[in-house]
């Protein structure tokens, strides 16, 4: 992707510095900021959803209940499922990372509509305080999917928490709509579709199911506090109701809300490898159309995630059946990222180490997810921690390494620092052992049946659950390096340069951290977004 | 698309947001936002919808039992009542885009009055049934029909029209604030985005009780 | 900035004329009176058609006219039709699963019948209700029914609250799936009915009294049985016995005994 | 050398025999058949796609390899990595409904049992009247028909032996069926979350030869104890969890004091679900210390936990709540034996 001008004499005013104090930020309009005030709220909830996981590995270190009664064990994985799902992963790409970068792929100013931009900003806000608001009080003893009519009945403060889910999701379809918008209307001069950056289209699919699928999600949790507070009776078999359509109503958002999670995901990976191999991505209309397959089919499967829970027979062979070919363009995609490293000359920084990662962690992931598409596997592995073990290997080995990934990547652009390259590595060196040990044990002693959400087990389970435990301190030390590595960097950091990678996209045209409102020069797009010629030499001096 | 008779075209040096190189593109840009936020209307609606089939398709004796205790004559008032209203939303956008600005005022408050007569009828039906004890799930202590499943009927019921009233009263909100604006002289041919969007949010709570009707009121 | 899929910077917005407004406005007003009127009208199932197919298409009209897709760029309807595409899926796939559940076949009673030894009717002829029949049935009622059908026989017992659907009322003549005469009552009660087990492992003659206790609940007395009817529940019309029809009751023993030895 | 690569490839095969459970039934033959060809097969392209990775990183690393390739990607490939996986995941799609159709249709004879899922425990009632809770009494190579319903929120019936699982759900009915070749015990687990006890909610199957079914069905007494244990989990015989228990039984056996009988009991009835032997609070009063103490109980009244008492709250709990616990136990009147309840009794006397 090339441009008209030369980058513009840089004059030092950023959109860090642009106008200075708190109060500048709290009320600003400008998407960088708005993402990286996105950022760091979410980067405390990972925190606090990080503390609660470290809780129940703690409790299940060893069998029988040591440092918490039930009732506090079910309420920490709720709490850890549901500020992870709706608190962190969900907005953590497409809202921090997706916001800053967006609109400076298609080269625009800002996003479509900037106010609403900031207001979702707030929602979330709002939303994350009500939910978490209620560890003061009751808590929540639910698990993050509100099964009714267990999460009719509970005590605890779940129609708190419900409101809490509610109320992001608001903010997550603001986002999208966004999003949809910024990319339909404000595109440069030339960028046309088949020249928009892998990362935009992710982010476009994400922001289609968003849009289409968080509304659903947000009816059902307000038909779930009315029938807490009123008792409407639609999902409460008491009443007449029925429950396994609760179970419906939810996962037919709740399945796609795992590619809002996954994708963004797989869009940073397709940005990464092309720049740390300087070859153009192997299959480029091949990737961006199974982005768009992957969204669309993952709307007609969700009936996969009720197997045993009293779903006709009928209905199970239809949602396996097109469980099945959510696997191709998975498939197509990890094909065409290993292809794109093929004969090209790969250059080891952080980034591109993460990318390993993604791509050893996903496919046990994706692979993981034939088995249980399988409907007679299934059967056995549902609801044990060979689920737990598959969606964490998708959730965490493939969102958060991508997102750890992009956050190394893009750190010069958002800071106009570099990061410190050997602790950098260390960490995800961390994050990379401590992942596996943690969660690659769960798979065996899921097919040995130890069920999810215990707080106890069967003593025949302790010595994969020791293992899982020490594993998972093991990624604590990773995040924790990791997280202190940046905030360092951001302090002492060496100066980045604009393109400390040799980067193509429109983001890398301009300076680190970029200016106010992003280019000083209006962008002009001649060809698509990875034309490493291989005789020609890039810019970047880092990599 | 071409140029029709009563066409304007946006002045091109009119005010815009500065990430947008036209007014026009600003417009555009907006239109599209109001139709993907209808999109996630539709789809929040829909989970009241797959409820709303659900019921029907196994408890059809139930549904026409009590459908019986609706009265079909308020809904159908409230039909006609809500077209008008979208009527002279219409009228209020057109006169707006040709500059005719005290008579979109005029139409955009004939269509606030619409609205309030709306929520006026639907107060009085709501009033009968809570007075009889027609409320929805465990709420529910009507004793003169005891067909399982009534009370769910009238959850499906309460919560369709109890949302599309906030739509309603939201509407009424941001008409109320056209009228200030439009008063103040903010819209005109070369600028009514708010007045072009909020009558697609208007048409769209109109169109949410095209369906409604019919399925509350006219069970058969 | 690209407009690549719209080339004409100074495109023109289409205003609606008043006239075509005004005439819109009567097409919906005459659509609404023909639904109404419609539905007075018994159409069977497609009343349900006819009132959806107007609704669609005053719904089209208002979106084509009153909200300007007719007029505006293809994308905005193509993102509408979205909405429209995905509700459907939502409600097809829902409803793939609801309308193919099966019933999980019962073979038995659930309460099973009690180790009192094999079953022998105290009634002869208990096809043919008596005062004492009735009273043995009213005992027979609260010991075997209360739960799900009520203490007064309206299908509201405390049990009925999780049953769909929901037990029958039998103080109303309304909705008898199998019918009210005293052998289509026997009938239910031997095979069961939905939620409700089959009552065979009562003795026959239970059966019989339960029928004549529950007939006299409601205005069920106009219903009466014909000797084919009897029939074909097995009753011998001439017979003496309790009623026990075709079916023979074994005694416990001898049911588990062949349990066991089965395979 | 070649006997040494034999000789791992059968430690190995024993291993990774390990990581599943004892197949019990023919059903859950077919289902490892389908898993180990998905463990093989998932590890071809793992294998596969992490060579290439590898290999990539080192052949064409920034030192080595300074001048990529202007490649843009290979439309024969694509659609080679397109089609053979499409007719793949077909093929497992069809394998995996073949197993499953066998898996949820239950031959015509088979036995049916019922089974009421309660928070939290399961209780079994049989065709002949009887019923029993947390043990599943059924004979070995005859089918068996769960037909199971809840009485409050969603549990799941697991029994991991027979690679067969089911939701519970309250307002329906559904089944799962099977039909066990290995006697002794099999573990059943309750895999929907089901509130505070949820882990606790185990149960067994005691699968019994024809003579000891003979036995059972006649009403004698069987000696768990004596049993084969769940081959899957060996030496845990409990059907509970808790803190040091034993590696006993669930139901009365000799040789055991009243009170060593008692514990076995709360622990084969679930009573230790709910009820906590610490003096913690579980859902209902903990055992500890609460004999001879005076209790107030919901509408004021005060009582003093006797024999009498703790009598009356196994067999009519709901009459006498303990003030600020809810009414969730069930009536156990019937489900207990005038034995069982003073063996209760003992224990709950010995936790001061």
């Amino acid at each position: 992707m090339s441009h008209a001008a030369a980058p513009a004499v840089q004059h030092g005013d950023n959109y860090i510095n642009h106008t200075p104090g708190i109060k500048s930020w709290l009320g600003t309009l400008d998407h960088k900021r708005i993402g990286m005030m996105y950022l760091f709220t979410i980067m405390i909830f990972f925190l606090l959803g990080g503390i609660f996981a470290l809780g129940i590995r703690l409790e299940l270190f060893s069998p029988g209940l040591q440092y918490m009664t039930q009732d506090t064990y079910n309420r920490f994985f709720t709490y850890h499922g549901a500020i992870m799902v709706f608190m962190v992963i969900i907005p953590l790409i497409p809202a921090a990372i997706g916001n800053f970068v967006l609109p400076m792929m298609l080269g625009a100013k800002d996003v479509a509509f900037p106010r609403w931009n900031l207001f979702s900003y707030y929602i979330y806000i709002c939303g994350a305080l009500l939910a978490s608001s209620t560890l003061f009080l009751k808590g929540v003893d639910t698990g993050w999917t509100f099964y009714t009519p267990y999460s009719i009945r509970s005590s605890s403060s779940a129609t708190y928490v419900l409101l809490g889910a509610f109320i992001m999701g608001f903010s997550s379809i603001l986002t999208g709509l966004n999003f949809i918008v910024t990319i339909h209307k404000l595109r440069a001069p030339g960028l046309h579709w088949d020249r928009l950056p892998l990362f935009v289209w992710a982010l476009y699919a994400t922001s289609v199911i968003q849009v289409l699928a968080t509304p659903v999600l947000a009816i059902t949790l307000l038909l779930l506090v009315l029938e807490r507070t009123l008792g409407i009776g639609i999902f409460d078999p008491k009443l007449g109701g029925d429950p396994v359509l609760f179970q419906h109503f939810f996962w037919f958002y709740s399945h796609p809300a795992v590619y809002i999670m996954v994708l963004p995901g797989m869009g940073v990976i397709s940005e990464i490898i092309p720049v740390f191999s300087r070859k153009p991505i192997f299959g480029y209309k091949a990737i961006a159309a199974a982005t768009f397959g992957i969204a669309l089919v993952s709307f007609i499967v969700w009936g996969h995630h009720l197997f045993v829970s009293g779903q006709s027979e009928f209905a199970n062979m239809v949602f396996s059946l097109i469980t099945m070919f959510v696997a191709i363009p998975t498939g197509v995609k990890v094909f065409g990222w290993v292809a794109t490293m093929y004969k090209g000359s790969l250059r080891f920084n952080t980034p591109l180490l993460y990318v390993f990662g993604f791509l050893f962690v996903f496919t046990i992931g994706g692979l993981t997810g034939v088995f249980l598409a399988t409907i007679a596997i299934d059967v056995h592995l549902t609801d044990t921690y060979f689920v737990i073990a598959h969606f964490h290997y998708v959730m965490v080995g493939g969102t958060i390494m991508a997102f750890l990934g992009g956050l190394h990547y893009w750190f010069p652009k958002f800071s106009g620092k570099m990061y410190h390259e050997t602790p950098a590595k260390i960490g995800a060196f961390f994050v990379m052992v401590g992942f596996n040990v943690t969660f690659f044990p769960q798979f065996i002693v899921g097919v040995l049946g130890m069920p999810r959400r215990y707080a106890d087990y069967l003593p025949q389970f302790t010595v994969y659950n020791r293992i899982s435990t020490i594993g998972s301190w093991i990624l604590a030390v990773g995040f924790i390096v990791t997280a202190w590595n940046l905030w360092r960097s951001l302090k002492n950091g060496e100066k980045a340069g604009d393109n400390p990678w040799g980067g193509l996209t429109l983001e890398w045209q301009t300076a680190s951290p970029p200016p106010f409102e992003n280019f000083l020069y209006d962008p002009v797009v001649t060809e698509g977004p990875y034309e490493y010629r291989g005789d020609k030499v890039y810019l970047g001096k880092n990599a | 698309m071409s140029q029709s008779e009563a066409g304007v075209v946006l002045a091109a040096d009119r005010h815009h947001a500065h990430h947008f190189n036209t007014a026009n593109e600003e417009f555009d840009a907006c239109k599209q936002g109001m139709w993907i936020f209808l999109v996630t209307e539709v789809l929040f609606f829909s989970g009241l919808f797959v409820a709303y089939a659900v019921l029907r398709v196994f408890n059809p004796e139930m549904m026409h039992e009590a459908h019986h205790l609706l009265n079909w004559k308020m809904g159908a008032l409230n039909t006609v009542i809500l077209i008008t209203s979208s009527l002279t939303m219409a009228l209020a956008v057109s006169s707006t885009q040709r500059g005719n600005i005290d008579k979109a005022v005029k139409l955009l408050w004939v269509t606030l009055i619409c609205a309030g007569g709306f929520l006026i009828v639907k107060y009085f039906e709501y009033a009968h049934k809570f007075h009889e004890g027609i409320l929805p799930g465990a709420q529910w202590h009507y004793e003169e029909l005891k067909i399982a499943k009534a009370p769910l009927f009238f959850s499906v019921y309460f919560v369709m029209t109890g949302i599309h009233g906030l739509h309603v009263i939201i509407g009424m909100a941001i008409i109320y604030w056209l009228i200030r604006r439009a008063k103040r002289g903010e819209f005109g041919p070369a600028y009514f985005t708010p007045v072009e969007i909020t009558g697609l949010y208007w048409h769209f709570v109109d169109l949410v009780w095209i369906f409604l009707f019919p399925l509350l009121y006219l069970v058969s | 900035m690209s407009n690549n899929n719209h080339e004409n910077e100074t495109h023109a917005h289409h205003i609606l004329s008043d006239s075509m407004a005004y005439k819109i406005f009567g097409i919906l007003i005459c659509l609404t009176v023909i639904t109404v009127g419609v539905a007075q009208i018994d159409l069977g199932a497609w009343n349900f058609a006819v009132a959806m197919l107007v609704a669609s298409v005053k719904a089209s009209l208002v979106c084509l006219f009153f909200m300007g897709l007719k007029y505006d760029y293809k994308e905005n309807s193509i993102i509408f039709s979205t909405s429209l595409i995905f509700m459907t899926v939502f409600m097809v796939l829902t409803f793939s699963d609801l309308l193919t559940r099966g019933d999980v076949y019962v073979k038995g009673p659930i309460v099973p019948e009690s180790a009192s030894g094999p079953a022998k009717s105290k009634f002869k002829k208990a096809w043919i209700a008596t005062p004492e029949l009735v009273a043995h049935g009213k005992e027979q009622f609260q010991a075997q029914c209360v739960a799900c059908h009520g203490a007064e026989g309206q299908g509201n017992g405390p049990a009925a609250a999780g049953l769909n659907p929901k037990p029958r009322n039998f103080t109303s003549a309304d909705n008898w799936k199998n019918g009210r005469k005293p052998s289509q009552i026997f009938g239910t009660l031997t095979k069961g009915l939905n939620a409700m087990p089959s009552f065979a492992s009562l003795p026959s003659d239970d059966r019989w009294s339960l029928v004549a206790f529950i007939r006299t609940l409601g205005p069920h007395e106009g219903e009466k049985d014909s000797d084919a009817d009897l029939k074909k529940v097995g009753i011998d019309p001439a017979s003496e016995d309790g009623g026990g029809g075709g079916e023979k009751s074994i005694p416990v023993g001898v049911a588990i005994d062949q349990m066991s030895e089965e395979k | 050398m070649i006997r040494l690569l034999l000789g791992l490839f059968e430690m190995n095969k024993n291993a990774l025999a390990a990581t599943v459970p004892v197949a019990a039934t023919d059903v859950a033959v077919s289902w490892d058949n389908l898993y180990w060809f998905l463990v093989y097969i998932s590890l071809f392209f793992f294998v596969g796609i992490i060579l290439a990775m590898i290999i990539f990183a080192v052949k064409y690393r920034k030192d080595v390899h300074k001048k990529p390739k202007y490649i843009h990607g290979h439309t024969g490939l694509e659609i080679v990595w397109t089609v053979i996986p499409t007719f793949l995941v077909l093929w497992i799609f069809w394998w995996g409904w073949v197993v499953y159709k066998d898996m949820i249709h239950a031959p015509a004879d088979a036995m049916e049992v019922h089974v009421v899922g309660k928070q939290w425990l399961w209780q079994f009632v049989y065709k002949n009247g009887t019923s029993s809770i947390g043990d599943l009494y059924v004979p070995v190579n005859k089918p068996v028909k769960l037909i199971m319903s809840s009485e409050d929120v969603i549990h799941s019936m697991f029994i991991p032996n027979f690679r067969v699982k089911q939701d519970v759900v309250p307002g329906m009915y559904t089944s799962v069926w099977f039909e066990t070749k290995i006697p002794g015990i099999h573990q059943i687990f309750c895999t929907e979350y089901c509130g505070t006890s949820h882990s606790g909610m185990l149960g067994r199957v005691i699968a019994l030869t024809p003579d000891q079914w003979r036995d059972w069905v006649s009403g004698k007494k069987i000696d768990v104890d004596s049993l084969p244990a769940d081959p899957t989990y060996p030496g845990f015989r409990s059907n509970h969890l808790g803190e040091g228990m034993p590696a006993s039984q669930g139901t009365l056996t000799t040789g055991l004091s009243l009170a060593e009988k008692g514990k076995a009991l709360t622990q084969s009835k679930g009573c230790v679900a709910c009820h906590s032997v610490d003096g913690s609070r579980l859902v209902g009063p903990s055992y500890k210390g609460i004999f001879g103490e005076d209790v107030k109980l919901e509408g004021g009244k005060v009582v003093k936990v006797d024999e009498n008492y703790i009598r009356r709250s196994i067999e009519n709990p709901q009459a006498e709540i303990v003030e600020g616990y809810p009414p969730s136990m069930p009536v156990y009147k019937g489900l207990v034996t005038e034995e069982e309840i003073i063996a209760i009794t003992e224990y709950i006397k010995s936790l001061k």
